[in-house]
């Protein structure tokens, strides 16, 4: 089983060369740690920042500078800032190659949902629905099961949703799984030490194993 | 001869906003919020505020200062995390919240400000926010129709600023300043440094001076930072 | 009669104090030499700039800074650069206050046509139409009649219209009209040493004179 | 490590576009036009072109260029006069030619960039230019719907730029230029002066890298005037 930083070393490998990548809330911050050296890569924050460089030292802090998660950030040299309305507008005119989020529960044909849940305080989907609208490639971060043992990935969502047929890519402590256009999880790679069987077990939704199903490389 | 739009103070610049109007707060998180025109909101006391703005600020700072007092009947935000008052005010049903996409806050504005009257957004589509809403298919891909804000006023900060209105921010404090400024029946601007004309490249410029009615240069500005996030 | 120069110097006495005003090409642009000392005003130009100043002098000349006009221009203190989208979004949010623009015709609901006669090349409408689309004020510098002694001032256009009841004023070489909202041309002014009857004959949509007509006065 | 789109020059810029594409240039007037594709795209003898510009430059500079080697098959534009080489073409037959308010123009750009599939616009309401178009009332106003535009290529330039593609302008010369340069699907740059990441203040960029897929520092700008006027 993988842990979240092993999540984000292994969603780092999908990063292309020459791509503008939006990371959100959580494992996918951490994804920007795990950029191999000889692919060139520009972060989006969507509060209006292309080139966020890594959290500053104690004298770079500036209130002036945060991230979408309303951290304190750094820019890298060719960085850029606007206005929400242009990043927003580059988000739907998908300018940004790859979207990198979590979720609460993704189904087979691609939904996801990771901003509300009934009966529970609900703070609001921020950033989120524009960009599983528009991204181009969608890869999702997340826990196969919930803390009682049960599916995230699903035949269909009973979270209230955030996007429909969006999500390409998901990225669990169990495996790697591809969400097919025709719907289906299809079994990319088992974590280390996993098995088929377990990653069977945790998932409800269509899963398609076709062939061996080899354990993921880190390198 | 120039235009002139200073004004005093805060105090001023926010004499006129009444009970029961729509206001527009720039700022993501705590930065680039207008703390002079907040603090004096506080004081005036006035109420039953519709106010659009992406977050609500923390329990005792930004908007949260405001719902400390009750001023809010209604907020219309993104995301309203990190305040305990915000939350126990809705659960209470003392506080109306009506939450929209990020993007599509940002363009509701936009579209104000350029005199659209509506704008299509994919932000949505298949979710509860299309619910009551007119979906439209371009080329294959649907939309939703979502229209422009209309708000009393816009109170946004800026890093600097001449006595014209012209506007120049630092930063990711840009964020939904620019737009509100632009969509606001009635502007209003605080700014770190209010400068003579001329002072400012007018090639910088991010919001020109026609779209303020009021600029003046705050004072004492706490800047608070929600989450420093330090370098290990 | 007026000539060009006492029109725009009629036209100026419209301006009000602190109000933003674009000058169309012509007679308009005229207008700018005679605003009063006391009176703050910003001319808007619609290819990119507030805060237009006069012409440059020939050590200020500048490729890179011209009017809508394509005329080189200087900027005033306090201008400001933008972009087309943003300077037809301004128009457009009726955040400037006054429009002045030339017309071949203005009919008397207020109907504004002056870019394209049928049967002569056509140049295009520029801007003039999203101007007087959201204009909160329109004034019109216009000859009162053609060479062939034809009013301009008409029920109806018959030319091509450049937009619909927009008009608001008018200045010609005869005199100063409203266009009343419930339509008709109502007489303000007379040009100096004009009589009213001069104005009756050159005026074929509807002419609405009330009581004793002032002769215009300059300052 | 950086996405660099430096590329050599204006040939290699545009080596891809063919015959029947649809090119977007940016300028106004000859006022921030792209004189060193255009050259490179007269040497190419390119054939068969859609053009949306704001004009169609003059008999022998700008788009003029192309005109004269007849490589424009329509112009998309809100103003042609100053060419007599267009009116012989248009009269004849040869040429092509949509007209459509500068604002449309400018929208329809800005729609593509901000990935809007319409908007929106009271200009040309009651005119010929509404044949044929949707027209929607928003609040006791009629609107058309115009659509975003879609291009192949965007050409512009701009007088700075990184070879990430971040953009600064000067002047008037910024017109079209941005929003073309956000809504080409291939965005050619040419700049003035071509610099390091780094060198440019991240709060001054106009048109960020993102939308910039070559830039290259151009060379023998001419920047010719048409109407040079001199105060008296």
């Amino acid at each position: 089983m993988l842990d979240k930083e092993a999540i984000a070393k292994r969603i780092a490998k999908e990063i292309q060369h020459n791509s503008y990548v939006n990371l959100g809330i959580g494992i996918p911050t951490l994804v920007a740690n795990y950029i191999p050296k000889n692919i060139a890569v520009c972060f989006q924050s969507e509060n209006g920042l292309l080139g966020m460089g890594p959290f500053p030292t104690e004298a770079e802090v500036d209130a002036d500078l945060i991230n979408a998660g309303k951290q304190t950030i750094t820019m890298l040299p060719g960085a850029s800032l606007f206005d929400s309305a242009m990043s927003f507008g580059m988000i739907h005119a998908q300018k940004i190659d790859l979207t990198i989020l979590g979720a609460m529960e993704v189904s087979e044909n691609g939904d996801i949902a990771n901003w509300k849940i009934p009966g529970k305080m609900v703070k609001g989907m921020g950033g989120a629905m524009d960009l599983v609208a528009s991204a181009k490639n969608i890869i999702v971060a997340m826990q196969h099961v919930n803390k009682d043992g049960e599916s995230k990935l699903l035949p269909n969502c009973t979270l209230p949703l955030t996007g429909i047929r969006c999500v390409k890519k998901i990225v669990t402590e169990l495996a790697v799984l591809a969400v097919l256009p025709e719907g289906g999880f299809k079994l990319l790679e088992r974590a280390p030490g996993v098995s088929v069987d377990t990653i069977k077990k945790a998932t409800l939704g269509k899963l398609i194993i076709e062939g061996e199903i080899p354990e993921m490389a880190f390198d | 001869m120039m235009i002139n739009k200073e004004v005093k103070n805060a105090e001023e610049a926010i004499v006129d906003i009444k009970d029961g109007q729509t206001i527009m707060l720039g700022g993501f998180g705590l930065c680039g919020i207008p703390e002079n025109c907040i603090a004096a909101l506080v004081k005036k006391g006035v109420t039953n505020l519709t106010c659009i703005s992406n977050n609500a600020g923390v329990d005792d700072f930004g908007i949260g200062l405001m719902l400390q007092q009750r001023q809010v009947k209604k907020m219309i935000a993104s995301y309203v995390g990190e305040n305990a008052e915000f939350e126990r005010q809705l659960l209470s049903g003392e506080l109306d919240v009506e939450l929209i996409p990020q993007g599509t806050l940002a363009f509701r504005c936009m579209a104000a400000g350029y005199g659209m009257p509506a704008i299509f957004t994919p932000a949505g589509i298949g979710t509860e926010v299309a619910i009551g809403k007119e979906v439209r298919n371009f080329n294959g891909k649907d939309y939703l129709l979502e229209t422009a804000f209309n708000a009393d006023f816009a109170i946004v900060k800026a890093w600097k600023g001449d006595i014209t209105g012209n506007l120049i921010f630092k930063g990711t404090s840009r964020n939904f300043n620019t737009m509100m400024a632009m969509a606001g029946k009635i502007t209003i601007a605080e700014v770190e440094e209010l400068v003579e004309p001329g002072e400012l490249d007018p090639n910088q410029i991010h919001v020109p001076g026609v779209y303020i009615h009021r600029i003046f240069q705050g004072s004492n500005y706490e800047k608070r930072i929600e989450k420093k996030t330090i370098s290990k």
